[in-house]
């Protein structure tokens, strides 16, 4: 009875099929992830052409059979499946562009995994922020209390993700060096596993692909 | 938000669900049917009574269509699942379900009931199974400490399910505790 | 605290705690956010008075260690006022969150209470947000991305027509409605047909 | 999130036993000096930044008192934490920025684990839990109780969606 880990680990055999489980894979990441992980461009470019494929051939097949038969029926499902996962994996990386605006902004490198709308959308969004801390309260305190990034004893205004809050995990490949989840701790990565640990001791396995949030 | 609040560090059951409509089952075509281009996927040409591998929720589609018959997988045969059920109750550990079997056997079990054999002792071997593994799962807590708590063959929907808790949790001691090693 | 410190920012973060539970934002506070802004320049002002006397005018260095109680009262109104301007920040970033979650999901009864409870700012900041998911959302014009987040279920129902309705345009074609006929449609198509008793849905 | 956080700021205005090191002008009622010598109860977010100043000593807040950590060794899920601190986890966390305590540390990590169990239980019913076990709900404090309202509220979903069919 060896089904479970092999069937769900089986690789998707055709460029389509491996663009939608990856783009299913990456919006799941991102869910879960406490970071904002590198814009999935190829794969979200690859299906939204697909996508769009797809619904000329459903527009172009009207007042024909093929229209309403249960063809169209099955085509306009998956359609709603994959606009569904698409809108859900866009709107979690909106979500934490508001939530960690300034931290991304201020990080370079951090920058760099925003596609260029999300990165107008940040800059934007981050004027319109600044303009309602300034009017609502911010211009009527003491000149230097005007800022929006200072620290105050341990805790700064710019509010980044807490990268050792702990994720659920699924080894996707089996990790030959043992990974240090704590001092003195260490943990070895099957595939197959299933782990609660913090999302730092993992990250770079999750971009890599070794480990899947779940 | 862009997202709604009680999305943001979980999934909800619909979810967990409409992941499993992505994974593939067999089915016996009852009429044939030409290759059908998908975004995610081409569906093969169906000839009856030939068998064809699609994904769950095509196969849910066309049998709610009455153009398919849909083969339960091997693990939902009553046989397997005695033997898991007796597993289940002699491990402390989980018993090796397939990491989506709690929605799929939701989704089948819905809408194929047809299709399965014996359907009502494989609904009432399901039921036992998962209170077994609901109570273990509650023991796990106890388990839960700052660092990491294995939990192998836990299902999708299952993880789901204690999320919030454990996860709550866990991040709180954690926090705890790296305020205690800094000092 | 005894000397009232701090005070009225916990009150905007009672208020808040409520707010974080909430589908709706309670009204906004003005009354006491200008009651900490009050508070904040009254300690700036004290401080600067503590200063001032110090250093005779800003003429002689200040040294903490000479004026331990002197430099404990400056500590004090400056946590203080960094502890107020956390407060506003919270109050303010909690109730804008509120904001952008209706901007994208909706919501009946924070659609009600947009008018009462939003000030000029939040009401400004609305518009400007929705303009900016507007710009967002264009180049994604085939997903809607301000639809539900809910998986898909259920796109089609099977219906009987029971009173004839004639030829309905949907989005991927006509389709004729003719009495004691059945159909497999697209539920979004159908709706108000439904309710009006033109059809009726089969389970 | 932590600057944003409510739950946070609230747990930073648990009052602190403190002494005076020196006279503080403005730190009493309104705006009174308090004399070098006398006992204060502050803010944890003022007692800190003056405590590590030498402006003030702190002293061990009755949550973290010795009977109260008897009473949480000795029996955990009949301790009301509620009454005694209502964000008693997040306090701690706070403390122990400003003293060493590895005990402390232990204390609540133990207490929580054990709590944590009752409430899983009181999720799947949080009325019944109520009826039932009312000084243990009541008690609760406040992560605790967004502990219970958030696995209740997952375990609402889950029954609604065993409960729905495919059509």
């Amino acid at each position: 009875m060896d089904w479970d880990v092999d069937e769900l680990l089986a690789e998707p055999t055709t460029e389509v099929e491996q663009d939608y489980s990856s783009l299913c894979t990456q919006w799941l990441n991102e869910r879960m992830a406490p970071e904002l992980l590198p814009f999935a461009e190829d794969v979200v470019t690859r299906v939204t052409e697909r996508l769009r494929a797809q619904l000329e051939t459903l527009q172009s097949s009207i007042g024909t059979a093929n229209a309403t038969g249960y063809r169209s029926v099955l085509i306009q499902i998956e359609l709603e499946r994959i606009k569904f996962v698409l809108r859900s994996y866009l709107r979690t990386r909106l979500s934490k562009i508001d939530d960690y605006g300034q931290y991304i902004q201020a990080n370079p490198s951090v920058l760099l995994n925003l596609s260029s709308t999300e990165r107008q959308y940040l800059l934007r969004h981050q004027q319109l922020l600044h303009r309602h801390y300034m009017t609502s309260f911010l211009r009527e305190l003491p000149m230097k209390m005007n800022k929006l990034d200072d620290t105050i004893g341990r805790t700064s205004m710019v509010a980044a993700p807490d990268m050792d809050s702990p994720v659920f995990c699924m080894v996707n490949e089996t990790i030959e060096e043992n990974l240090r989840v704590a001092e003195n701790e260490y943990v070895t990565l099957d595939r197959g596993d299933i782990l609660l640990l913090k999302y730092s001791a993992i990250a770079n396995y999750v971009r890599a692909g070794a480990v899947s949030l779940i | 938000m862009a997202l709604p609040r009680e999305l943001e560090a979980t999934f909800s059951p619909e979810e967990i669900e409409f992941l499993a409509g992505n994974e593939y089952i067999d089915i016996v075509p009852l009429e044939t049917m030409d290759q059908l281009p998908l975004v995610s996927a081409t569906i093969p040409i169906m000839k009856p009574p030939r068998k064809c591998r699609v994904p769950l929720w095509l196969a849910l589609e066309l049998k709610r269509q009455h153009r398919a018959r849909i083969v339960p997988p091997e693990w939902l045969d009553l046989s397997n699942l005695q033997s898991l059920q007796e597993q289940e109750m002699e491990m402390d550990m989980f018993s090796k379900m397939p990491f989506r079997w709690l929605e799929t056997a939701h989704l089948l079990l819905n809408a194929c009931p047809d299709d399965i054999e014996d359907v009502e002792e494989v609904r009432r071997i399901l039921l036992t199974i998962r209170e077994a593994r609901q109570s273990k799962a509650r023991a796990g807590l106890e388990a839960v400490n700052e660092v990491q708590l294995a939990l192998d063959n836990l299902g999708a929907m299952e993880i789901n399910e204690i999320r919030p808790l454990f996860r709550e949790t866990m991040n709180r001691m954690r926090k705890i505790v790296q305020v205690a090693e800094e000092e | 605290m005894e000397n009232g410190l701090g005070n009225q920012s916990n009150k905007l973060i009672q208020d808040s705690r409520r707010t974080l539970y909430l589908d709706y934002l309670p009204p906004y506070q003005t009354d006491t956010v200008n009651e900490v802004i009050r508070e904040i320049r009254t300690a700036e002002r004290e401080s600067l008075g503590i200063l001032q006397a110090l250093t005779n005018g800003g003429e002689v260095a200040f040294n903490p260690m000479e004026h331990p109680s002197e430099a404990s009262s400056l500590l004090m109104f400056h946590t203080s006022n960094l502890y107020n301007k956390r407060c506003l920040m919270a109050y303010h970033n909690l109730r804008l969150r509120s904001i952008r979650q209706y901007c994208w999901n909706g919501g009946k009864r924070m659609e009600a209470c947009i008018d009462t409870s939003l000030n000029q700012a939040e009401q400004e900041y609305l518009f400007r947000y929705s303009e900016l998911v507007a710009a967002y959302k264009g180049p994604w014009v085939d997903l809607d991305l301000t639809a539900s987040v809910v998986p898909p279920k259920n796109l089609f129902i099977d219906v009987r027509v029971l009173k004839d309705v004639g030829d309905i345009e949907t989005e991927f074609g006509t389709i004729s409605l003719t009495k004691n006929s059945q159909l497999y449609i697209r539920a979004t198509d159908v709706e108000r047909l439904i309710a009006q008793g033109y059809l009726a849905r089969l389970s | 999130m932590d600057y944003y956080d409510i739950d946070g700021i609230l747990s930073e205005n648990q009052k602190v036993p403190c002494t005076c090191n020196v006279s503080i002008p403005g730190l009493g009622h309104e705006g009174r000096e308090v004399p070098a010598g006398s006992k204060v109860e502050l803010p944890f977010w003022l007692a800190e930044v003056l405590a590590v100043n030498s402006f003030v000593s702190i002293h061990m807040p009755i949550p973290f008192s010795s009977v109260v950590r008897n009473a949480l060794k000795a029996n955990p899920t009949s301790v009301p934490l509620r009454d005694i601190c209502s964000n008693y986890y997040h306090f701690s966390e706070n403390m122990l920025h400003v003293i060493s305590d590895e005990q402390l540390a232990q204390l609540s990590l133990d207490t929580l684990r054990k709590r944590a169990l009752l409430i899983a239980d009181g999720a799947l019913n949080p009325q019944g839990a109520l009826q039932q076990n009312s000084d243990f709900i009541n008690g609760l404090d406040d992560f605790e109780k967004y502990l219970l309202r958030t696995a209740h509220s997952t375990h609402r979903s889950l029954t609604h969606w065993q409960n729905s069919t495919n059509n």
